[in-house]
């Protein structure tokens, strides 16, 4: 994703009027939303419409009120669908978010396909979520788990990824944007080198990518793409697997039980079609209706607008943040990363820069993103990290460098 | 419509001589239907069909094996179409006056777990034709 | 479980004007509780206050909103255990509901410890979710897969499990109550049955259980009990897998990602402590915290209650139905069942019957009700169901009642 | 209190003769602490801490060192229990005169990710102990 460094990029959304959270607490400064995002009102009040006006188990009544169920949460799916660039919806699975979509891919296609000797290659700068399911699943069948290097400014280092994959390489996984660093990946490159050398299967973590700028998963070229409902917006404990069909279609499933079966013998079962075969159990309808509000409020104000607002606020707090002495920002320049910025500060301990930073109603995260591996490389036990949304603006900006000037006092900085 | 259908298929039973046969069941409610067609060069020109299952799908079936006899494979392509239309709730389809008794129909489109009812009969004819075929 | 025959018992509960979908529908007559509850009020205000005053990703950061987050999750999770009697309340993970909590022992303690030769016992009664999982888990294993038979009057046929059992059994799946024929299994003796004679695990399914009536995980002496809280009045996409912690410390994790490890190095990964091994991922705490305010709402109204409401109605209902010529309740006497009735007609096909009844206003459930191989048994395609909650009163028996005379009058009802 | 003891922490460096020496971390902040102890009887004779993190964790082995300094294992055990409460947020447990200076982490106990790192050095010392014991 090529990404303009025009500086006449403005931070112009004005939405914070919309999130209940946020006008309730004036004086909060929210820079977590790499972590969760706020929630819109018009999510809120999908759920409870769901719940107040066509709360029914889907697929499983012949009455009316089970019907407006099942077509809720089918046009909820198709909804999510479109928004993702997904022509055929019956591929996008609902799952709780992007651990239990990567998990789902590991369980199943890795479960079935990877054998001794085969490799598995990953990047050091994953999320543990994309990169624990792929250790554990090499550990348990013998394959070679291989971790891509990274640049010194935290951006993959192509040389060596490519060296990584050869005709044994049978899974290539690597997030779209890193939660920790803010480095939006070169996916079509990624991708070229992949189908260039190997057979393997590629597993996009779009966790940080889905919320954030336009996103379309039948131009992106990959095989699996995980992201998680709450990080755009919506309610927790939806997300979505999305596959190519061919994929999912010769894949067993994951989870078995109730919904996702055809028939049920004493000895064997046969399976349900896309995508119920991977959707064991009672689905989570009303939350799949409150994403589908989430992606339609997003649509409303447009994804290159939420990108370019976020942009604009990134260079801003680049700029003001560069020119604190003694703070160090990792990854790469700041127009070639997304809304998030990572750092450290000499003599003040990220842990302590966020407790000092929270007395001051500024809400940032403070260790290692559930990206050890990438904290161990960068010779770090954790950093501070603010990130941006649809809601935040300058003033966000101007608490998070008064607050970091505030720690600096108290931990007595004494420049080198 | 429906329920005299129901209350009095036709063509349910077995033919002699079949060309193809076909058992197809609705996993959902356990609708069962098995479909036994003849041909005579590009056309259907008997068939019977024998099972259980609710009133739509065996009112369907009923309908349905009236409405092909002696209809081109071609024919039956463009019924079963627009039933399908019809099924998914598609209105303007209720107009077309070849799909005649299945009009009746209309009015199952509601209910999604119900349309899988009403098309058992010609999933298990595409079957049939397909096994022709091939 | 000890039912009480007293006639005495009467639906005293008035409570439909707490559920906004009954109010917004006060001519609907809801009897699909068994596929999945109505929420009350006080449940979607808990949702909504969440997401208002207390959204962040818990465990993760070190501002005081994310600690109120972490805060609502914990008390969600000791309140929830509470209301099952389980002490210790890290041995109750959260899970999406039943199925998934019946797919984490398959996939965990199953996959860990079953061997080749060994044998998995369910019961022809058993819901999909805790059937087919065992079955795969058998296949995959080359484990022999038993399915304990039912007496003609749908209970378990205590000889026939008996002799299913012995030392080569490593795990024990049965429901607590059926969701097809609402039959309560003697839950002690089916334990000392497998204690006697086996080193099994036990696994309840309790997703018709924990809704219906007082349960005590700490005295129900199985090893794991799971549930669905859209089931019991709680929102969707979230429920629980109660384990004894010495079975839960020694198995290993389930799906892994964020917040369930310890370290994670380039080679291994370490986990975390209960519950969180076993919750890979961003919880979904506001749906946790839904379910405590159900719960909530259960435990002021008294599990007893529910328990005698239910009965009432299902005597009345009982009578009622068993007085209509050419049908056919199946499963045990009404004394000896939850709030859960099914049957057929004559002449009148349950899916058939569901339309009818839906065009009275009447929900009630007609298929296989996620249990193929009972259907099998019971020599149906489908039957109908109707199944009672606190929200019913008479009324919902009157209108089953007289759906039920339409349709037969419909479908021209001749006495054979 | 907690700064000065951050800034200028006490007993910090390595013992020349260790009876126990325990390296512990706090997955979360990657907070680390080794920590060297040396017995008399039943009593801590000696004991020093390295390690790096945030002002709690490294004030709090700075505050802990100086508390149980030629204190017997059961007194170090009580005051260890008192600090937990106070970490616990149980408010009772301020008043008590023997946490001395550790009463003012008071505050931490409302942040249950930063409570982790003013129990770690305590976690060390506990392991220590054991340590000797077995
Ligand atoms: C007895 C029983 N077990 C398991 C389940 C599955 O529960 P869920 O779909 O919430 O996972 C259900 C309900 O569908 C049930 O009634
Ligand atoms: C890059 C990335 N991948 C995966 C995840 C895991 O997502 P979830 O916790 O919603 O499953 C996150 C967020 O925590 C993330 O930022």
């Amino acid at each position: 994703m090529k990404l303009r460094r025009d500086s006449a990029f403005r931070p112009d959304l004005r939405v914070r009027a919309d999130f209940p959270l946020l006008v309730n607490n004036p004086d909060l400064h929210y820079l977590d939303s790499a972590a969760t995002s706020q929630k819109p009102k018009v999510v809120l009040d999908a759920l409870r419409d769901f719940y107040e006006t066509a709360n029914a188990n889907p697929h499983r009544g012949a009455y009316s009120l089970s019907v407006r169920a099942t077509e809720y949460y089918h046009l909820a799916r198709v909804r999510i669908a479109q928004f993702l660039g997904v022509r055929d919806s019956d591929c996008l699975i609902f799952t709780r978010g992007t651990t239990e979509g990567v998990n789902l891919v590991a369980g199943s296609w890795g479960e079935a396909n990877v054998l001794r000797g085969d490799e598995i290659v990953v990047t050091a700068m994953d999320h543990h979520a994309n990169f624990v399911p792929w250790q554990i699943l090499a550990m348990k069948k013998g394959a070679k788990f291989r971790i891509c290097e990274l640049t010194p400014d935290g951006r993959i280092d192509l040389g060596h990824f490519s060296g990584l994959l050869n005709d044994r390489t049978k899974i290539v996984a690597f997030n779209h944007v890193s939660n920790a660093l803010g480095t939006i990946n070169p996916i079509a490159e990624i991708i070229r080198l992949v189908r260039e050398k190997t057979d393997a299967i590629t597993v996009c973590d779009g966790a940080q990518s889905a919320p954030h700028f336009p996103v379309s998963f039948d131009s992106l070229g990959v095989d699996f793409y995980a992201f998680s409902g709450h990080k755009m917006l919506g309610p927790m404990g939806i997300g979505g697997l999305i596959g190519k069909r061919e994929m999912l279609e010769e894949m067993p499933p994951y989870q078995t039980g109730g919904d996702m079966i055809e028939f049920v013998y004493d000895d064997r079962t046969t399976w349900n079609v896309l995508p119920h075969k991977f959707e064991a159990g009672t689905p989570n309808a009303a939350n799949a209706v409150g994403l589908a509000a989430a992606v339609e409020y997003l649509d409303r104000i447009g994804m290159d607008r939420v990108l370019s607002h976020e942009r604009a606020l990134m260079s801003a707090a680049q700029k003001r943040l560069a020119a604190i002495e003694g703070l160090r920002i990792y990854g790469p320049p700041a127009s070639e990363r997304s809304g998030v910025v990572s750092f450290t500060m000499t003599d003040v301990h990220p842990h302590d820069l966020a407790t000092i930073l929270d007395g001051e109603g500024v809400c940032i995260r403070a260790g290692h993103h559930c990206a050890q591996p990438l904290m161990r490389r960068l010779d770090v036990p954790a950093t501070a990290r603010a990130s941006f949304y649809v809601y935040n603006d300058e003033s966000d900006i101007d608490a998070l460098v008064s607050g970091i000037m505030k720690a600096r006092e108290i931990f007595g900085y004494v420049p080198a | 419509m429906i329920l005299d259908h129901y209350r009095r298929p036709r063509n349910k039973g077995i033919l002699d001589k079949a060309d193809a046969s076909v058992e197809m069941k609705n996993p959902l409610c356990g609708d069962e239907i098995t479909l036994q067609v003849s041909f005579e060069g590009d056309s259907v020109c008997d068939l019977r069909f024998s099972g259980r299952g609710c009133s739509i799908s065996q009112a369907s079936a009923s309908m349905m094996t009236q409405l092909v006899k002696g209809k081109s494979t071609e024919e039956i392509g463009a019924i079963r179409k627009q039933f399908r239309e019809l099924m998914l709730g598609n209105t303007a389809a209720v107009d077309d006056a070849h799909l005649g008794s299945l009009r009746a129909f209309s009015g199952v489109a509601r209910f999604p777990a119900r349309v899988k009812c009403a098309l058992l009969a010609w999933s298990a004819l595409e079957s049939a034709l397909a096994e022709r075929t091939s």
